[in-house]
């Protein structure tokens, strides 16, 4: 279980929000809303630990993740603005590879198999750096849908995809949470996704 | 003969320079030739592939 | 009689045209080099007065450094060629040429280093012709890191191209630089005066420089058949998602 | 001209909000300058022979690391494809990029010069020509550097690809701006190969922005 | 006006489209669909002149733009998937030399009215590394709007923008074609342009 | 120990990809190295003495160019974000980061050496001290560069500050790598170097990946 008390967050000498708490339990998703440059990315890095927060604390399992460290990494995947692939490798090696770096052993057929879920079964043998905009982003999401990790943090995982493929992300994202999953995700874009158990958060006014 | 071949002391020097030369064409072509059957193999997979998929 | 030459600029055409010519330019390099090898070691003096059985080096250290700089003119004006005339196959042929160059290239530093050693007891000197020879083999492999570099071959041709041109005009102002510096400050230890050889040369018998122009057409045929065999794998790889090269393969003429 | 002069300031005012940038380069220069001694030993008349040849070794790779900078970052933030489809001469604004490159990166070298000669004890003589090379040669380092830059655009590893092609063409010219100085201390006088280097200067100034225009549109098709 | 005749398109060795022709005049403008990986950033770059055709020709008022160059670059801009800012430079200073550098001269006050317009005065004097990257594309937008030229090759504009920003795009868009100006765009986002100009193009299957 | 492999694996996959990575870091060895002479003049005497400096600084130079690619381009595309929250202890990747950046860029240096030594005309000994002594110092200067390269992550000129950074720090392998051949060619043998250098590289392989870790972490808050 994810828990943010009193969370306060600056950028250089703009404070973005302050007093932010929340938890997100298993089998919960929580949305983060905002017009542009409310500070939406920043709290989805701080929940990674990729941002040191100005005041307050995040917690999983009520401990500090700046204590646990890679016991909490273990529990996450990041999604960024970035899609952490390789251009010189293909779809198949880049999602093995950087699940091996995760720790995670996967066989290259679950692999395929998880590719051609997202519609990209083409792009498996060719080298990322000839793909699409929105054939990186499938093949960057199928990493996370493999890594097995019980909380995503998304940040605008709908951009640059597709309808077809918007909808089945988002039915991914339901069917992770609804199985017990947390998710915690950002995004511009009006996506249906068909969960009971979302929380929503807004931040910052426009700016 | 042997002494033809000891080349009035300076075999190292002439047997290298031949040597050598013949090591690399010889490399060059051997290299070629291995590439030229890789790319004829790949492809007539690939046709054979494709024309199963058609049929 | 009038031949249609752009028809041959055609991959389609110029792949069998290049196919029949291989054979030939084989048998033709695999010829000279037999008789050359017989001249140079069995026909010519068995050794030069001054430098012992070593002079045997000159029989392919001259072709192969001559062939190294001529290869790499050739190059500049296929590069040319393709710039004016945009034709694929110009700037193919000129990137299959360089490999062979950058070896020839190579063999001539490593031949005249094996003869240095005999002749000027050192592997090395800094002498003009010897620098830009190396120079000459930099730009050769730069020319290849290049091309291996860009992976779209459109890109790769015309990228090369210019650095062909460039290089080209490049090459005599590098050879006359360096020649210059070097005489400027000429090393008391070198007693190596490349004047000298060229009048060596002039005055080789007979049966030497026949040798060596046998040992020259030997090369010379050799690059052109490896390099026909290069461009047609090239345009293999290039255009194997199109018919002509789909039907060749299936009937088994590749 | 007017295009020349909007990327000049341009890049000028980006290396200023940046000062790290030009300073960088020159403190390369002067450290493998001051490296050298370290490496060979102190010996007086060893370090003043060698020293043009090593102040214009120096010159050429802190010139060559710069080019990393030229193109890359336009390349990548996308400001470079928007240049290529500007309604000005692609060779003029190239010609504007090189010359902020070479107020940026060759001139600062050229000042401090004069600092680094009195480490190697040259006399005032070679110094002084040393500095009238250098100011002829480093805008060809940076002119023949642009086409390496543009040939190489967003390949992998262009850094050290970039040096692979640039450092044979630069040989001409370290041969003259280093026997330049070889020359006045032998007595033999510089001229000849300042004219030399002027020749050269004004030979890539007119063929080199254009080389480098079709490198680019080359890098984008 | 922009006339294409019989264009195709390749990468590496798959055939993207073949055979597409259009026309765009003015006051009209063209959505192109398309599912990811389809080619529709290779189209529009193609129709910049940033990509070579494999096959047929590109026309503006009936001379292909190849041979115009210059000329028919005065009238375009292009708005890509890179945004084109210098991380260093302010907001304000991006979108002043971007339009120097495009050859025309505006005035600060015209770019500020229009950074307000777009919502983001308040980036006008921060360095652009610092921005979301909702604000960045906005800032990168100011620069099209200014620019005054009569066709806009617009590439995913709405992607990270918020409803806001959205909304505030889609009226200038068709406030330039209604104008008599010419918009060529994409976007798998569902955006309501109030267009009765406007033609749509599909290309390719998924995948 | 998983961790290590498979970043290991990662990087030699990507490298072998672009094999053109690898020979450029050779060559550019190579040329700086032949860039000498033109600029010093071809007496053979000057020559041997500046070898062991030279051979070195190139040396010096050529790993630094290199350490560009190090993180940069896995910063750039966010897979170093994602290896600073991967469960793995981050000084265990960056261990293999740095090991697959020697192999790619250090060893190759070595084994061109001996080739290199004789356009010196160094002779046998002189040329086996310096291959230990590059054997021995380029895996320190990888250790060392890899701290470097973090720290200046992300920061714009970052190509050039790494190397103000760097190079002082690689001073004293320089110092002790020269030194060495020098005191076999003086015929003081080479044993006080080579054994100081080996000292440096145990400190090296035991702090450098930690401290470099702890600049990954700095370059991301
Ligand atoms: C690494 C060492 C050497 C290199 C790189 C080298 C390079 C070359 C090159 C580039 C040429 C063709 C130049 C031209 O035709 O003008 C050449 C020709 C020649 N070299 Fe060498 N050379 C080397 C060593 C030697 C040595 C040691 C000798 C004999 C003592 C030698 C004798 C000749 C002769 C006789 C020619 C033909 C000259 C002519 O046709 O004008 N070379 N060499
Ligand atoms: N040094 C700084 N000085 C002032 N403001 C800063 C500084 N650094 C960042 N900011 C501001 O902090 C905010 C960062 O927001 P963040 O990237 O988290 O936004 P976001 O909610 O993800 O926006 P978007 O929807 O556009 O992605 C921006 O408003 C930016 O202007
Ligand atoms: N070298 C190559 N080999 C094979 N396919 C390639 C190569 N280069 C590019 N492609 C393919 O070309 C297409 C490029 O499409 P493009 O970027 O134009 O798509 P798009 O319609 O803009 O997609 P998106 O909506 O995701 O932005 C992709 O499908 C890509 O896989
Ligand atoms: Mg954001
Ligand atoms: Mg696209």
């Amino acid at each position: 279980m994810l828990s943010v008390q009193a969370l306060a967050c600056e950028r250089g000498d703009k404070k973005l929000f302050d007093n932010l708490s929340f938890e997100v339990e298993a089998g919960h998703a929580l949305h983060v809303h905002g017009p542009n440059g409310a500070g939406k990315t920043t709290l989805l890095r701080a929940l990674c630990g990729l941002v040191a927060p100005a005041a307050g604390r995040i917690c999983w399992d009520g401990e500090d993740i700046h204590d646990l460290r890679e016991d909490y990494f273990r529990k996450v995947s990041y999604f960024g603005h970035l899609n952490a692939l390789k251009d010189e490798l293909t779809g198949l090696e880049n999602v093995v590879l950087g699940l091996g770096l995760a720790g995670h052993a996967v066989e290259e057929a679950a692999v395929s198999e998880m590719l051609a879920r997202l519609g990209v079964e083409i792009c498996q043998d060719l080298p990322v750096k000839v793909l699409s905009q929105g054939q990186k982003k499938r093949v960057a999401l199928a990493r996370i849908m493999l890594a097995g990790t019980p909380l995503w943090i998304l940040d605008e995982p709908f951009t640059a995809l597709d309808v077809h493929a918007v909808d089945v992300l988002s039915r991914m994202i339901v069917e992770h949470v609804t199985n017990g999953g947390m998710a915690v995700l950002t995004t511009h874009q009006d996506v249906g996704l068909d969960l009971s158990q979302v929380r929503h958060i807004h931040l910052g006014k426009r700016g | 003969m042997a002494e033809y071949f000891d080349m009035g002391k300076y075999a190292f020097f002439v047997w290298g320079s031949y040597g050598m030369v013949a090591v690399c064409l010889l490399v060059e072509v051997l290299m070629l030739r291995r590439r030229r059957r890789t790319i004829l193999h790949q492809l007539s997979r690939m046709i054979r592939i494709k024309e199963r998929e058609s049929a | 009689m009038s031949i249609n030459w752009f028809k041959y600029s055609s991959p389609a055409s110029f792949y069998p045209l290049a196919g029949s010519m291989i054979p030939w330019f084989t048998a033709a390099a695999v010829l000279f080099g037999l008789v050359g090898l017989y001249v140079s070691f069995f026909v010519a003096p068995l050794a030069d007065w001054q430098q012992g059985q070593s002079y045997k080096i000159m029989f392919i250290h001259v072709p192969a450094a001559w062939m190294s700089m001529f290869i790499y003119v050739v190059m500049a004006f296929w590069a040319i060629v393709g710039m004016i005339f945009k034709t694929r196959l110009s700037f193919m042929m000129g990137s299959a040429l360089a490999p062979t160059g950058a070896i020839f290239a190579f063999l001539g530093l490593w031949t005249g280093a094996l003869w240095g050693k005999p002749t000027w007891g050192t592997y090395w000197v800094w002498d003009a012709r010897l620098t830009s020879q190396l120079i000459l083999f930099f730009l050769y492999i730069g020319y290849i890191a290049l091309a291996s570099a860009i992976e779209d071959p459109r890109r790769a041709d015309r990228a090369t191209g210019l650095l062909a041109i460039v290089g080209v005009v490049n090459v005599p102002i590098i050879y006359f630089s360096v020649k210059w510096w070097s005489t400027l400050h000429q090393g008391s230890s070198i007693n190596f005066n490349p004047a000298g050889a060229d009048q060596r040369a002039l005055s080789m018998t007979d049966s030497m420089f026949v040798a060596m122009l046998l040992m020259t057409f030997c090369f010379w045929c050799y690059t052109i058949a490896v390099a026909l065999y290069r461009v047609r794998c090239e345009m293999v790889e290039r255009e194997k998602n199109n018919d002509w090269v789909q039907d060749l393969v299936k009937s088994g003429d590749a | 001209m007017g295009a020349l002069r909007s990327i000049l300031v341009r890049d000028l005012t980006i290396a200023m909000r940046r000062k790290a940038d030009v300073l960088t380069v020159l403190f390369f220069f002067i450290i493998v300058v001051s490296l050298f001694p370290l490496g060979i030993g102190p010996e007086a008349d060893t370090l003043r022979t060698i020293a043009p040849g090593v102040m214009w070794v120096a010159a050429l790779l802190a010139s060559m690391l710069s080019l990393g900078r030229l193109f890359y970052n336009d390349y990548m933030d996308g400001t470079l494809e928007q240049m290529l489809i500007a309604p000005q001469p692609l060779g003029l604004l190239v010609m504007g990029k090189i010359i902020a490159h070479w107020l940026l990166s060759g001139v600062p070298l050229v000042l401090i010069t004069p600092l680094l000669g009195l480490q190697y004890d040259l006399s005032a003589d070679a110094l002084l020509v040393l500095v009238a090379a250098l100011l002829l040669g480093t805008p060809i380092l940076s002119f023949l550097g642009a086409i390496g830059a543009a040939l190489t655009l967003g390949l992998r590893g262009g850094g050290a690809l970039v040096s692979l092609l640039v450092l044979p063409l630069y040989i001409p010219v370290l041969v003259f701006g280093a026997g330049a100085v070889d020359a006045t201390v032998s007595g033999l006088g510089a001229e000849a190969h300042l004219a030399l280097l002027g020749a050269g200067l004004l030979l890539s100034l007119v063929l080199a922005p254009w080389a480098t225009a079709a490198a680019l549109r080359i890098a984008f098709e």
